[in-house]
């Protein structure tokens, strides 16, 4: 079974799939959902049985393959997955059907065809699982770059009113990380060649002993490209505005998975290739990362923007996979690497909702929304789930990761988990409040019947402490006579929301099946970088690398 | 060897010691009896337009002759050596320069049948 | 007279050429100042010769007169169309593609 | 061929090795020679014009009328100077001296005679030679238009303009054709100095033909004819004489060139004009007509072709020349210019290159078989 | 007796079937009948060039040429190496496309894009008689192809004057050809002269070189001119000549800082000339680029290496960030030309004088994709049309994905390869340059180049968020509908930008092999 190609086939599908729907007339959207749908499906289907065929207890790399593609670079189309990028294939799968499930009904903006969007999320996907499956240095850069194309084109065709603006500052930033990568790209085949075949193999360049002078500009190519991918502050900017600009779906998927390229990039390459360099710039990225959790919180609670909001909730959760992968102590990384997946579905959840809300309200400012529970209460029970998973409650599946992650931290990097532990609370605080001021209360605004006070997408308008009484007092009058009915979820919505519910609250309970894949990977990752792969006095080992590097 | 040149320049400055002294003495020997009209320039009669000078334009057809002017003396300059050192060159020097005055008639060929060499 | 003293006339006259191809405005003669700057290197290629005591350097200068005219015969040609249109070869005068 | 020259032929190595006072008689010998043959041969055009059109022409001035252009040379000089109010004063004064000087330049390197003695010096009968010759004489007639278009330009009226510019279009255009019309002429000798090209009219080749042993012509005019004929043709236009005088069509452009100018300056051109006639005339006799060699009949006698001797074969063969210039000019009408233009084109241009072509590949087809030059003439070359 | 050089007519062949084409289209041009001139004429065009590419692939097929085949023929005047028939195999190629280019008739209702008869001043009653009429010019196929024959000679030479001789074949057609629009007549004959003049102004500079190297080895020829430079390199007359051929050679392939030329002339020239300078031109400036350095001053590269660094950094930077302010096309696509040049000097840099160098190779290859690609996006500039001709001011292309998404997918190919985005045939190039520049050590170079990548990368999603993401306007231009020639250049100019970004492998391979030079 393990010969059976299900990375290759997980690439090729939707690629040939995106291709297909691309080359349908223009009329035949229906069909084009339909195929969309079920290729999305099947990749899913495909990510189970890998997983299934998966031993988590094997080699680091399993399911490989490798074709040589272009010999004069000495680069090979080579896949293969660890834990760590399995359980992200297992995210895109269920992503995917879920996002082409809740774009079903979209409009396009002015004259485009929907079958086009629904191509470019296929080949989207197809890149997706490309990036995390491939083993060859090179082969991760084509696919990492390539991706930018159909999430440009979601975002500029498909997205909200500033959507140019979005698409070409997210295309410009990810491609100048892109490019400073490459050049780090090019200059590891260039040592790997100094010190006999060169090569862009994983394997390869994990086993070879870099200078540490070099490794630091080499991981400051990487470093810098992950960054602005993952967004750290103070490479974030674009986040909130492709974030809140992109179509729901696009969103999803580039919150969701896009994003974790780049701390799955530090997991992957960043760690294990350049060990010692690691450790020198490690308290440097720990401080950007705290800082990351704080600001981006604050600046959370300062948005009046939905969709903004939830970007800026991402910014501060990838501020805490940061966290967890550069203690390098196994629990910390674990902790993360589950993070991600849970971020993905939290989070997804987080940006579907707040969609399906937009669409019924059709503003995404919070101060246009009021009481909604009342009327709609599946609607705010959904948003409740998501709300308290991206906000870690115990019970969510959020929680256990942000807690492997703060115990595994605490030994050895106190101050900065103690600082992170504060952006917790700041979490709870914008999250309930978004909650509580869309949900419940008065209906106000929009749901009261009235035109929007400001335009669309409009700068927000002060703290949200400020607006929350000032509109509620301008609502009261006119609330009564003209509210409006809100329509709850109807059954599609249901049916797309559901599983990442259901997914939130099993995994919230019972992790340990993505635990018992995460760890073995996560294990050699550290103990690559000369972490602690146990667990055990993490403090005294990573003190006894450092002298070690030191010396 | 340069000395072989020397006569020519004593040629020259006996030549053009007769040509300037000739023309700058031409109006102190002469009478001096201008008028306006005398200065004029010759216009059978007619009042003279000021036009040759300073933005006044030729036919084209004059540049055209220097143009071609230009590249028959080139070629010119290829044929003086090589029929002075053509004994030394052998067939390989002559079939160069059937080639090379071939490629000159291809040339001359466009020119005559596009009616550079009729003056209309 | 020294080799030397040719090469300098020589590197005199293609610098001013050069300046004056950069500070003229009419477009025959900045074209002038062209050819003004390949005759100087005719000079030099001929004193080399001269240095080198081979034949090379003249026969090279053979060549140049040979491109020099082609490129007055091309120049001209050029020239003189756009100056039969806009009845001026001012250089600043061109300025359509100017942004 | 060299083997075959009397002791009197000068090398290369001759010139460029007189003492100074020598030079100075060659040089004021030149210039004496070249104003006297102008002002002979404006009389002598006067006068055989006047034979051809049945009047007797000038006959007043010195014996029998041959001081007249002395005469009028001097005629010139007090008439009055006359600078045109639009006239560009520099260059109107500058262009009838940049259009004489080079026209006595012209003639310093044509061979007028063999090395003899002067004064106890061996010297040949020739102000200078170099292994380029020829073309300074080239270079010196192409500086001429300067002054032609310059003086048409510079006149500031239009008349002189289109003479000028008409007069340089000529003369380049009939310049490829001379140039292209020697080129044979060097194949033959090898060589680019005049007195070479001399040397190597010398001595006929020996031919056998059907076993009878004779000397064949050694001229350039008898082995080249063509040459010859184009030469011939092309040097009329070139020194704007008739009937290829169009610069000075009197019925369309008055004076041509020189329609602005008058007194000295005017006899400057007209100077110029003349002596360029004559070293046309002289080149025509060293480059086709043996030089200073005395002609067939006259060179069965040893002494014909050394001492002063030669000077005199050398003028006559000048004077024939020019009597040959004047009396195309007394037969023939008239071109008109594009008629003029075509025909220098359009027939001498091309007629040049292919004998060109020609004569290099009889001459390498004789070489490489071995043959004489002169069987090869006789077969292919002078049918 | 002087001996006859030993000539090898099978490595001639490729020039020959230029040089002889563009004879024989001069006598077409003279002798045949108006009506029959043009399908003539583009015939023999076709049979030159195609026969140029398809005798050079003979060449490199049938001899060793990366190996002992490599050799000098013309009394050493030529080299018959890898690099060189590479080189003239893609001038000939790329040469072929853009004369497709030149035929086509189907765009411009007067049947061509270049001036029925270019002596006729523009403006006058004459002129606009001919705009409208449907008399078609044919001069410029011998132009053209006589310059691809200086260009191939060029790439070849292996003697500076023969190098500098093949310069102006190369460069006097174009002169030419680039004042020969139909429409806006006065914008390229104003190209015409600045080409001309900044042209005939490089040009001295390269011969003042020329004369200097000379003077400094007694020899023009690359080898002897190698051999002076080993004994001595520092020598002052060397090192000037050497400057001043570079900065001649340097602006026949628009590298800032002496590409001042270059915006307005690819702006005035008509658009396929412009395909045909941007693609063939570049080539073949950079062919006689490494030709000179790494043969001729191969032993002395620390001589040239300072300057060729600072020179890609500015003409890189300079590129990029003019390329930002412009709003037509035409000039945009111009400074990216500049910019390109910056990266093709990076991997110039990959040079090591004792082992091969990956430069080379690499930097054949992407003046392979670069000439291709640039093709192609000016055979796009060729259809969008409005009343006046092309309709080259960005604005004008807004919302072109929904009136003619084929054109606009194809454009975006094409802007992205250009952008160097991975699976276009632009990433593979740059790879391989940068790869080359690293593998020598100049790391800062290229992470300058990746900067200024992505600055250049902002202009060319520009057009690409006008194509896709404006409304279009209702008085825009409308996409012609191209005839066979064009069809047949984008289709082969889009398929090799993407096999080229995908599976670029077996090309790579032959410039690998093909990358020796001979001195």
């Amino acid at each position: 079974m393990s010969d059976f190609p299900f990375l290759l086939l997980m690439i090729a599908v939707p690629a040939v799939g995106a291709a297909v729907v691309a080359a349908l007339p223009r009329g035949r959207d229906l069909l084009a959902k339909q195929i969309s749908l079920g290729v999305s499906l099947v990749v899913l289907l495909l990510a189970v049985l890998a997983t299934v065929a998966f031993d988590a207890g094997g080699d680091r790399f399993q399911l490989t393959s490798s074709v040589s593609w272009i010999e004069d670079f000495g680069v090979s189309f080579a896949l293969g997955v660890d834990g760590i990028a399995l359980v992200m294939l297992l995210l895109i799968g269920v992503l995917v059907p879920v996002v082409i499930g809740a774009s079903w009904d979209d409009e396009p903006v002015g004259t485009r065809s929907m079958t086009v969007f629904f191509a470019w999320i296929l080949l989207l996907e197809a890149l997706m699982v490309g990036v995390f499956a491939a083993t060859d240095v090179f082969l991760f850069y084509v696919f990492f770059e390539a991706m930018l194309v159909p999430m440009y084109f979601l975002i500029g065709s498909f997205g909200g009113p500033r959507r140019q603006y979005a698409a070409v500052k997210f295309f410009l930033y990810s491609l100048v990380g892109g490019l400073i990568m490459l050049a780090a790209v090019i200059g590891l085949y260039v040592v790997s060649a100094n010190q006999g075949e060169g090569s862009f193999a994983f394997e390869v360049l994990n086993a070879i002993d870099i200078d540490p002078d070099v490794q630091k500009l080499l991981f400051l190519g990487f470093f810098v490209a992950f960054a602005i991918k993952a967004p750290l502050v103070p490479f974030h900017t674009w986040l909130p505005d492709a974030g809140a600009e992109a179509p729901v779906g696009g969103a999803v998927l580039l919150v969701g998975v896009l994003d974790k390229v780049g701390t799955f990039g530090f997991l992957r390459y960043c760690l294990p290739l350049f060990p010692d360099a690691s450790r020198d710039f490690a308290p440097y990225v720990l401080a950007l990362a705290v800082a990351g959790v704080l600001y981006a919180a604050l600046l959370a609670m300062g948005q009046s923007d939905m969709k903004r909001l939830v970007s800026y909730t991402s910014v501060a959760h990838f501020g805490f996979i940061a966290l967890g992968i550069f203690v390098f102590t196994t629990e910390a990384a674990t902790g993360a690497v589950l993070y991600m997946v849970n971020h993905g579905l939290a989070t997804g959840l987080l940006f579907l909702v707040v969609g399906m809300l937009i669409a019924r309200g059709g503003s995404r400012r919070i101060s246009d929304y009021g009481g909604v529970a009342a009327q709609a209460p599946v609607l705010a029970g959904v948003f409740l789930v998501a709300g308290l998973a991206s906000l870690a409650l115990p019970g969510t599946n959020s929680f256990v990761s942000e807690f492997l992650v703060l115990v595994g931290s605490y030994p050895s990097r106190p101050v900065f988990t103690i600082v992170a532990t504060v952006g917790i609370i700041l979490a709870a605080l914008y999250v309930l409040l978004m909650y509580q001021r869309t949900m419940h209360g008065p209906a106000r605004g929009l749901m009261g019947g009235h035109d929007l006070a400001t335009p669309d997408g409009g700068e927000p308008a002060g703290p949200a402490g400020d607006t929350g009484g000032a509109t509620a007092t301008a609502t009261v009058t006119a609330a009564p006579a003209t509210a409006r009915r809100v329509p709850d979820l109807s059954r599609r919505e249901i049916a797309v929301a559901s599983p990442l519910v259901a997914l939130i609250i099993v995994l919230g309970v019972y992790p340990q099946p993505l635990i018992d894949l995460i760890e073995p990977a996560v294990a050699a990752t550290i103990s690559d970088v000369g972490g602690d792969p146990g667990g055990a006095e993490p403090q005294a080992d990573t003190d006894a690398a450092r002298t070690e590097a030191g010396n | 060897m340069l000395s072989s040149y020397v006569p020519i320049v004593g040629l020259f400055a006996l030549a053009a010691a007769f040509a300037f002294f000739s023309v700058a003495a031409a109006p102190f020997i002469g009478p001096r009896r201008y008028n306006r009209a005398k200065l004029q320039a010759y216009e059978c009669g007619i009042e003279p337009v000021d036009q040759s000078l300073h933005g006044g334009r030729f036919p084209v057809k004059y540049y055209l002759v220097a143009m071609l002017f230009i590249i028959f003396d080139i070629e010119i300059v290829f044929l003086y050596p090589w029929a002075v050192a053509n004994d030394a060159l052998g067939v390989f020097g002559l079939v160069e320069m059937v080639v090379f005055i071939a490629t000159v008639f291809i040339a001359y060929a466009y020119v005559w049948r596009r009616g550079g060499l009729e003056w209309d | 007279m020294t080799l030397a003293h040719y090469l300098v006339l020589a590197a005199m006259l293609f610098t001013i050429g050069a300046v004056g191809v950069l500070v003229r405005r009419n477009a025959i003669v900045v074209f002038m100042c062209v050819e003004l700057m390949l005759n100087s290197v005719n000079l030099t290629l001929v004193t080399f010769a001269r240095a080198t005591g081979t034949v090379d350097g003249q026969i090279m200068a053979f060549f140049v007169m040979v491109v020099a005219a082609a490129e007055v015969v091309v120049g001209l040609a050029i020239i003189m169309s756009i100056y039969r249109t806009r009845r001026s070869a001012s250089v600043d005068d061109a300025n359509l593609l100017k942004y | 061929m060299s083997l075959l020259a009397s002791p009197e032929q000068p090398t290369l190595e001759d010139f460029g090795t007189d003492v100074w006072w020598i030079v100075l008689i060659k040089v004021v010998g030149v210039f004496v020679v070249l104003v006297v043959m102008t002002l002979f041969a404006i009389v002598f055009e006067r006068k055989v014009v006047s034979r051809m059109q049945q009047r007797i022409g000038p006959n007043r001035v010195g014996p029998r009328g041959y001081l007249q252009s002395l005469a009028d040379g001097l005629k010139l000089a007090f008439k009055e100077d006359i600078m045109p109010a639009l006239a560009d004063k520099p260059v109107y004064f500058l262009a009838p001296v940049i259009a004489a000087v080079p026209a006595f330049l012209a003639f310093s390197v044509i061979p007028m005679g063999p090395s003899v003695s002067i004064f106890g010096e061996r010297t040949p009968l020739q102000l200078t030679d170099a292994p380029i010759g020829v073309l300074i004489v080239l270079a010196c007639s192409a500086m001429g238009v300067y002054g032609i278009v310059l003086a048409g330009w510079a006149s500031g009226s239009t008349y002189p303009l289109l003479g000028g510019l008409r007069s340089a279009a000529q003369m380049v255009s009939y310049e490829i054709a001379m140039g292209l019309s020697i080129v044979a002429v060097f194949l033959y000798a090898g060589s680019m100095s005049t007195s070479e090209i001399v040397a190597a009219q010398a001595n006929g080749n020996e031919v056998s033909f059907f076993g009878w042993e004779f000397t064949g012509p050694s001229w350039f005019a008898v082995l080249l004819p063509v040459s010859f004929v184009i030469y011939a043709i092309a040097v009329v236009g070139e020194t704007n004489r008739a009937p290829f005088d169009l610069p000075e069509a009197e019925s369309e452009l008055v004076g041509g060139f020189h329609t602005e100018y008058s007194s000295l300056k005017f006899a400057l051109f007209f100077l110029a004009e003349y002596i360029n006639m004559v070293t046309v005339s002289a080149l025509a006799a060293t480059l086709f007509l043996g030089g200073w060699r005395a002609p067939w009949p006259l060179s069965i006698w040893d002494g014909a072709n050394s001492g002063w001797w030669p000077m005199l074969w050398f003028f006559l063969k000048v004077v024939v020349a020019l009597f040959v210039f004047i009396w195309l000019r007394g037969t023939l009408p008239r071109l008109r210019y594009d008629q003029f233009m075509r025909f220098g084109w359009k027939v001498l241009v091309p007629t040049a290159l292919v004998w060109i072509l020609a004569v290099a590949t009889m001459r390498t087809v004789s070489r490489e078989a071995d043959l004489s030059t002169g069987q090869v003439a006789l077969f292919v070359g002078v049918p | 007796m002087i001996e006859a050089p030993d000539l090898d007519y099978a490595a001639l062949a490729p020039l020959l079937f230029l040089f002889g084409a563009a004879c024989i289209g001069v006598l077409v041009e003279a002798f045949a009948r108006r009506e029959v001139r043009h399908p003539v004429q583009l015939a023999v065009a076709l049979v030159g060039t195609v026969g140029g590419f398809l005798s050079a692939i003979l060449l490199a097929s049938t001899r060793e040429l990366s190996g002992d085949g490599a050799d000098v023929t013309a009394g050493d005047a030529l080299a018959v190496d890898g690099a060189g028939i590479f080189l003239q195999a893609t001038i000939a190629g790329l040469g072929a496309l853009s004369i497709l280019l030149f035929a086509e008739r189907a765009l411009d209702p007067a049947r061509s894009s270049f001036v029925a008869a270019a002596a006729v001043p523009a403006g006058s009653p004459r002129d606009r008689e001919l705009l409208t009429s449907e008399r078609v010019q044919t001069e410029v196929y011998p132009l053209a192809t006589f310059a691809l024959g200086g260009m191939m000679l060029f790439v070849a030479a292996n003697d500076l004057l023969v190098m500098f001789v093949a310069l102006e074949v190369l460069s006097l057609p174009l002169y030419l050809m680039c004042g020969l629009a139909r429409r806006r007549r006065l914008l390229s004959q104003e190209a015409a002269v600045k080409y001309f003049l900044l042209g005939a102004f490089a040009s001295a500079f390269f011969l003042y070189g020329l004369a200097l190297v000379y003077g400094a080895t007694g020899s023009v020829r690359l080898s002897a001119v190698q051999e002076a430079v080993t004994d001595g390199g520092g020598d002052t007359l060397l090192v000037l000549g050497l400057a001043l051929l570079i900065v001649g050679l340097m602006f026949k392939a628009s590298v800032a800082p002496f590409h001042t030329w270059t915006p307005d002339v690819y702006q005035g020239a008509p658009t396929p000339v412009t395909a045909f300078m941007a693609a063939c031109t570049k080539v073949a400036a950079f062919g006689a680029i490494l030709r000179l350095l790494y043969v001729g001053f191969g032993t002395d590269e620390w001589t040239w290496r300072p300057l060729i660094y600072g020179i890609a950094i500015v003409s890189m930077i300079v590129g990029a960030v003019l390329g930002l302010t412009q709003t037509d096309l035409k000039r945009m696509l111009a400074y990216s030309s500049i910019a390109h040049a910056g990266f093709l000097l990076t991997g110039v840099l990959g040079f090591d004088a004792t082992g091969d160098s990956p430069g080379l190779s690499a930097t054949m290859f992407y003046l392979l994709v670069y000439g291709l690609t640039t093709i192609g996006a000016f055979a796009v500039l060729t259809m969008i049309r409005d009343g006046d001709g092309e309709a080259t001011h960005l604005s004008s292309w807004a919302g072109l994905a929904q009136r003619s998404p084929v054109i606009a997918a194809v454009m975006t190919l094409f802007l992205l390869a250009l952008a160097g985005i991975p699976l276009t045939s632009g990433f593979t190039g740059k790879f391989a340059v940068f790869r080359a520049a690293i593998d020598d050590g100049a790391w800062p170079l290229v992470v300058v180049a990746l900067l200024t990548s992505a600055v250049a990368a902002f202009f060319y999603l520009r057009v690409v968020v006008l194509m896709y993401f404006s409304e279009p306007a209702p008085d825009g231009p409308t996409v012609g509908v191209p005839g066979l020639p064009t069809t047949i250049v984008l289709a082969v100019t889009a398929a090799a930008t993407l096999v080229l970004g995908v599976v670029p492998g077996s090309v790579l391979d032959l410039a690998g092999q093909a990358a020796n030079l001979v001195g």
